[in-house]
C-alpha cells in the first residue's frame, strides 16, 4: 500500500475504497504533467477550454447502447447541458465517436472508415462492454470484434450493460478533463461524500 | 385438422415421398425426402382443405452429436478460451444436416411441421421460396450459418456474413475464426493478476510489491 | 385494388429518365446509392443498396449482418438461464417480450406449470415493455419524418417505465427478470402495483391524446405518410410479416388472441387493425396508428393484470442453478412488440440447448421493402423503413 | 384550387396545435436530471457495480460457475483445509450486472452494489481486484474459517431473490 503515491486532491476516495488499493495510474500522471510554459500554457487553456465545450459526436448508435445514448440526448439527461448534444450525422463535422454498441467484424471496417474521416483532433469513447472488451460476446462471438481500440485509440471506457445515461454523463466528463490537459482538476462533486455513505457495503 | 389428418393428405399426395410421421405431444412432425419438399410445400400451400399461406419458420439444423432417439448428449462446441485464442479441436462432424419448415393456416389456423434430413456432404435442398416470398431470406440464412444449398433460390449469397467468410459458423464442429479480413477476432487476456503469489509456502510474505498494470 | 393510385405508383420506374420511350434519345444510368449502415435513418447498423433513377428508388437490396452476434452460436453453449441475458439483446427496446418468448419455450419443452401470479407479473412487466418499445417507434418514426418534438416527449414517458421496471427488476434497460418456472423476484413492496397503475391512467387519458395532437393528427405528417409504402394483405402473408406490419394491413391476427400462451385470455382487449382512415389499408400512417392504438390496450391489459393480481408464490420452483430440460422440439411463438417472436428450440436432455432458432418479425418484416420499396421515392423509403419499426438486435442476432 | 388553400390552413393550425403544447409544458416543472450534482435514488434491487465482500467469501465457484459471460477469476492455492484464497477478480469488460452470481450464493458474500459510475482512461483498471493476499490469507474451509474467525452466518433461506 505505502508503495503508492498519494493520490490528487479531489479524487473519488469512495472508489480507492472499493477498489481497495488500485489506484488509476493515469490520474496520477495527471498532477506530474503541470510543469509547461506560462503563455503557451495559457493559450492551450483557452483552446482546450472550447474544445471540451463543444465536443460533437457523431451518430454511431451500434447496439443495445445506443439506444441509452439516445436517451442520454432526450429529455432527461440532455447531453446538452455538457455541449455535447450536437450529434452530426456525417463523421465530418464530428469530433467525438461514441461506439455505442457490439463491433462486429463487418462494422469494424466500417467503423475505421468512419474514423479515420473525422478531423484532428477526435475521441473515441467505448460505450458498453461489448466495445470495452467483446462484453457477454467473448466466448462464442465469431463475428465480434473483442474491444473497439484493436480497431481505434479509445479515451476513456465507459463501464455497463447498457450502461446508465448517468455513467455515459460521467464518461463525457472524464473526456473533457482529459482535454483539459489532464491538470489534475479532477473536482469530485459534492455528492461523492454524501453518497458515499448511501452504498450498503460500506455501512 | 391435426397434424395426423394432415399428414395422411400429405402421405396420399407424395406417395414415396413422404418418409415417416411422428407423434410428439408437442409438435408432430412429418420427415420428407429432400428432393421432394418443393412439392409436399406446393401441395400444403394450395390444397383448400389445408391453406397453409404462411411459413412461421425455416430452421437449419446440424444434426451432429444427435443421436435418432433424440436423446443423447450433444457434443460441446469450440469456443475462445479465456486468454481469447480459440480452441482447436480435430473432430470432425459426421452427422446430418437438416431442415425444418413450420407451417401456419390464417384461415384454418392450423399447423404443421415439416422437416428433413440430408447428408452433410451434399446438402442441397428444392428452394421453397417461390411459394412463401418469406422463406428466401430464412434459406440465405441456412445457407450462411449452416451451408445448406437451396437449389434455385433467386439470390444464394451469404445473408448475415460476408462473402468471402469462411465456414459455416452453426455447424457442431466450427473453429472459431482469429483473424477476419484484417479484423483481430480473437480475444486479449486481461485477467493477469496484479499480485503474484509467491509459491513458496504458507509463510513466506508473497509478493512485496505489485507488478504493474 | 386495381384502380388504386399507389399501385400506379409501384409502376413508377417505366416512367423514369432511363426508359427511351419517355424521352426519346436521352437514355440515363441508374444510381447506385448506399444508405447505411451508418445513417440516421435506417435505425441501427442497416444497410440498403438502392438503385435509383433520379429520386425513384428502382431496386433495393438490404445488407444484413453488421450487428451479427452469434446468439444461436452461444445458444448452444450457455445453459438455458444463462441464455434468457441474450435473449434481452434481441430487441433491445422490448426485452421483456423475448424474455417472455424464450422462457415460454423452455417451458413449454418442460412441462412446467407456472404461477398464475408470476403470469400476472409477466404479463404487465411484458405490456410495459411493449409501450416503452411503440414509444421509441413512434419517437423515430416521427425524427425520420422531420418531427423531432415528439422524440422528446416520448422519452420522458420512456424514462417512467424504465424507472418502473428498474424497481421491478433491477435492470434499466435489459432486464434479465424472467427464469423458466417464473419471474426473479416478487412485485416490491414499495406501491409499485399503485404507481404503474398510476402511469398506465396517466399515459392513457394524457400522454396519448398529446402525441395524438403533436404528431397523429398533424396535416404534415399524414401527408409524409398516407398512401405511402402500402403493403397490401396478399403481400404481408407472403412474406411473412406479423406484428403492427400485419394488423396495418388490415389483417386481423394476434398471437396473443389466435394462438393464446401466458393468459392473455383471460383479458378484454381488443386486436387493433390498420382501417385505411388517411390512406389506403396497409399505409404507413395504419402501422403508425395501430402501434399507438396497441400502447391503449396494452394499458388495458396493464390495468387488468396488475388488478387482479392473486396471491401465491411468483416462482414455481426454487432459483436452481441448472435447468434440464428433457429432450425434445418444438417451435413456440409470441407476440412481441415487433410481431411473432418464434423460438424453434431442441433439446437434448443436458444443461444446454440442441439448437435454438430464433424466428425473429423484424427480420421477416424487413424483407418486404425489397418488394414495396421499388418504386418509391427516397424519401418515402425512408418513411417505409421507419414504419416497419425495425430494430438490427433481433434482425441480426 | 380550394383543395390548396384548405391544406395549407390545415397544415398551420395542427403545426400550431403541435405548438400549443409546447407551450404548456413552459410552466411545468422540468424533467431534467442535473446530474452531477443531482442523482436518482436507486431502488433497492438496482444492480450496480458487483461487490464481494471477501471476508465472508469462500472461493465455492458457484459465482464463476454461473456467470453467462466468464468475468469472475476465483484462484486458490492449497487443497482441503489449507486451501486459501488467492484472488477474486471480478473482469468488467465482460460482465454485463446480469446478477445471476448473487443469486446462490450460500454465503451472502457477492452482492450488486449501488455504485455506477466509473468510467476509466484505461481498461486494465476495469479489472478490479477484491482482495490482496498480502494482507490477509482468506480461508476456504468451513472449518478453518471457524476456527480463524472468518465464519460469518449464512444467509437466511427466505432473503434469497429478495435482494440483489
Amino acid at each position: 500500500m505505502s508503495t503508492h503515491p498519494t493520490p490528487p486532491s479531489g479524487y473519488d476516495v469512495g472508489r480507492e475504497q472499493m477498489l481497495d488499493f488500485k489506484v488509476d495510474q493515469q490520474l496520477l500522471e495527471v498532477v506530474e504533467t503541470d510543469a509547461k510554459n506560462f503563455i503557451l500554457t495559457t493559450v492551450d487553456e483557452v483552446f482546450n477550454w472550447a474544445k471540451l465545450s463543444s465536443v460533437w459526436p457523431v451518430t454511431f448508435g451500434l447496439a443495445c447502447c445506443a439506444i441509452e445514448m439516445m436517451a442520454t440526448s432526450a429529455t432527461r439527461y440532455d447531453i446538452d447541458r455538457f455541449g455535447a448534444g450536437a450529434f452530426r450525422a456525417t463523421p465530418r463535422q464530428a469530433d467525438l465517436m461514441i461506439v455505442s454498441g457490439t463491433v462486429t467484424a463487418k462494422m469494424a471496417t466500417r467503423l475505421k472508415l468512419i474514423y479515420d474521416q473525422m478531423p484532428e483532433p477526435k475521441w473515441v469513447i467505448a460505450m458498453g462492454s461489448c466495445a470495452i472488451g467483446g462484453g457477454p460476446y467473448f466466448k462464442y462471438g465469431y463475428h465480434v470484434v473483442k474491444g473497439v481500440d484493436f480497431m481505434v485509440p479509445v479515451d476513456v471506457y465507459v463501464p455497463g450493460c447498457p450502461p446508465r445515461p448517468e455513467v455515459l454523463l460521467d464518461g463525457l466528463m472524464r473526456l473533457q478533463d482529459k482535454i483539459r490537459g489532464r491538470k489534475g482538476r479532477f473536482i469530485a462533486p459534492k455528492w461523492v461524500t454524501d453518497y458515499a455513505k448511501l452504498i450498503p457495503y460500506r455501512k | 385438422m391435426e397434424p395426423n389428418a394432415i399428414y395422411e393428405l400429405l402421405a396420399a399426395h407424395l406417395g414415396d415421398g413422404a418418409l415417416a410421421f411422428t407423434e410428439h405431444p408437442l409438435e408432430p412432425w412429418a420427415d420428407v425426402a429432400p428432393g421432394r419438399v418443393a412439392d409436399a410445400c406446393r401441395f400444403l400451400r394450395d390444397d383448400p382443405r389445408l391453406d397453409f399461406n404462411q411459413l412461421m419458420c425455416l430452421s437449419g439444423l446440424d444434426w451432429d452429436g444427435h443421436d435418432a432417439a433424440g436423446k443423447g448428449k450433444s457434443v460441446a462446441i469450440l469456443g475462445y478460451s479465456d486468454d481469447g485464442q480459440p480452441e482447436k479441436s480435430d473432430r470432425v462432424a459426421t452427422g446430418e444436416l437438416g431442415v425444418a419448415y413450420h407451417l401456419y393456416s390464417h384461415a384454418l389456423k392450423h399447423k404443421f411441421t415439416l422437416r428433413l434430413r440430408v447428408p452433410r456432404d451434399a446438402a442441397t435442398v428444392p428452394t421453397v421460396s417461390g411459394l412463401w416470398s418469406t422463406a428466401a431470406w430464412h434459406e440465405r440464412e441456412a445457407w450462411d450459418l449452416l451451408g445448406i444449398t437451396f437449389a434455385g433460390h433467386p439470390d444464394p449469397r451469404r445473408m448475415l456474413l460476408e462473402e468471402d467468410w469462411v465456414g459455416h459458423p452453426l455447424r457442431k464442429d466450427y473453429v472459431m475464426p482469429d483473424l477476419w479480413n484484417g479484423v483481430p477476432l480473437q480475444g486479449q487476456p486481461y485477467c493477469a493478476n496484479p499480485f503474484p503469489v509467491a509459491t513458496g509456502g504458507p509463510d513466506q510474505p508473497a509478493g512485496d510489491k505489485p507488478a504493474e498494470g | 385494388m386495381a384502380n388504386d393510385p399507389n399501385v400506379a405508383k409501384a409502376a413508377a420506374p417505366k416512367r423514369g429518365w432511363h426508359d427511351q420511350d419517355h424521352v426519346p434519345g436521352i437514355k440515363s444510368e441508374l444510381l447506385e446509392l448506399n444508405m447505411g449502415p451508418q445513417h440516421p435513418a435506417t435505425h441501427g447498423v442497416l444497410r440498403l443498396l438502392l438503385q435509383t433513377d433520379g429520386e425513384i428508388v428502382y431496386k433495393v437490396t438490404p445488407v444484413l449482418g453488421y450487428l451479427h452476434r452469434c446468439a444461436e452460436k452461444i445458444a448452444e453453449g450457455v445453459t438455458y438461464k444463462q441464455w434468457v441475458v441474450y435473449t434481452d439483446r434481441f430487441d433491445y427496446l422490448a426485452p421483456m417480450c423475448c424474455n417472455h418468448a424464450y422462457v415460454t419455450a423452455v417451458e413449454r419443452l418442460m412441462g412446467q406449470q407456472v404461477p398464475e401470479r408470476a403470469e400476472h407479473i409477466r404479463i404487465a412487466v411484458s405490456e410495459l415493455s411493449r409501450i416503452a418499445s411503440h414509444l421509441i417507434a413512434l419517437a423515430t418514426f416521427g425524427l425520420d419524418m422531420g418531427a423531432w418534438t415528439p422524440l422528446l416527449y416520448c422519452f420522458r414517458e420512456r424514462e417512467e417505465i424504465l424507472n418502473l421496471l428498474e424497481r421491478i427488476s433491477g435492470g434499466r434497460m435489459l432486464y434479465n427478470y424472467m427464469i423458466p418456472g417464473g419471474v426473479r423476484y416478487d412485485v416490491p413492496n414499495d406501491n409499485w402495483v399503485a404507481d404503474v397503475l398510476d402511469f398506465v391512467d396517466l399515459m392513457e387519458h394524457n400522454k396519448l391524446p398529446e402525441y395524438n395532437t403533436l404528431l397523429t393528427y398533424n396535416k404534415i405528417f399524414i401527408e409524409r405518410t398516407a398512401d405511402v409504402g402500402v403493403i397490401d394483405a396478399k403481400t404481408a402473408l407472403d412474406y411473412g410479416c406479423t406484428g403492427p406490419v400485419l394488423r396495418g394491413s388490415g389483417v386481423d391476427f394476434d398471437c396473443r388472441r389466435d394462438d393464446p400462451y401466458s393468459l392473455y385470455h383471460k383479458f378484454d382487449w381488443q386486436v387493433q387493425v390498420g382501417r385505411g382512415e388517411m390512406g389506403t389499408v396497409g399505409d404507413c400512417w395504419d402501422r403508425y396508428i395501430v402501434r399507438a392504438r396497441e400502447i391503449e390496450q396494452s394499458c388495458r391489459i396493464i390495468r387488468q393484470a396488475l388488478q387482479q393480481l392473486p396471491d401465491g408464490p411468483y416462482q414455481a420452483i426454487a432459483l436452481k442453478a441448472l435447468v434440464k430440460v428433457p429432450a425434445g422440439a418444438a417451435y413456440t411463438r409470441v407476440e412481441s412488440a415487433k410481431g411473432e417472436l418464434g423460438h424453434y428450440l431442441i433439446a437434448d436432455g443436458g444443461q444446454t440447448a440442441f439448437r435454438n432458432k430464433v424466428r425473429s418479425p423484424s427480420f421477416c418484416n424487413l424483407q418486404v421493402v425489397e418488394k414495396v420499396g421499388v418504386g418509391q421515392m427516397v424519401s418515402d423509403l425512408v418513411a417505409l423503413v421507419g414504419s416497419l419499426d425495425i430494430v438490427l438486435g433481433e434482425i441480426d442476432r | 384550387m380550394v383543395q390548396y388553400f384548405a391544406d395549407i390552413y390545415q397544415a398551420v393550425s395542427s403545426a400550431m396545435q403541435g405548438m400549443g403544447i409546447t407551450f404548456k409544458h413552459i410552466y411545468k416543472k422540468p424533467v431534467t436530471l442535473q446530474f452531477p450534482d443531482e442523482r436518482q435514488v436507486m431502488p433497492e434491487r438496482f444492480r450496480g457495480f458487483v461487490h464481494n465482500d471477501t471476508k465472508k467469501c469462500d472461493a465455492c465457484n458457484i459465482c464463476a460457475k454461473l456467470c453467462p459471460v466468464d468475468c469472475i477469476y476465483i484462484e486458490t492455492e492449497g487443497k482441503a483445509k489449507d486451501r486459501y484464497m488467492t484472488r477474486y477478480a471480478i473482469d468488467y469488460n465482460k460482465c454485463i450486472w446480469c446478477s445471476l452470481c448473487t443469486e446462490n450464493c450460500h454465503t451472502g458474500s457477492i452482492t450488486m452494489s449501488h455504485d455506477y459510475d466509473h468510467s476509466v482512461y484505461d481498461r486494465k483498471s476495469l479489472v478490479y481486484e477484491f482482495m490482496d493476499p498480502r494482507e490477509a490469507r482468506v480461508p476456504c474451509h468451513r472449518q478453518t474459517r471457524i476456527d480463524q474467525g472468518w465464519w460469518v452466518e449464512p444467509k437466511e433461506e427466505g432473503d434469497k431473490g429478495d435482494d440483489a
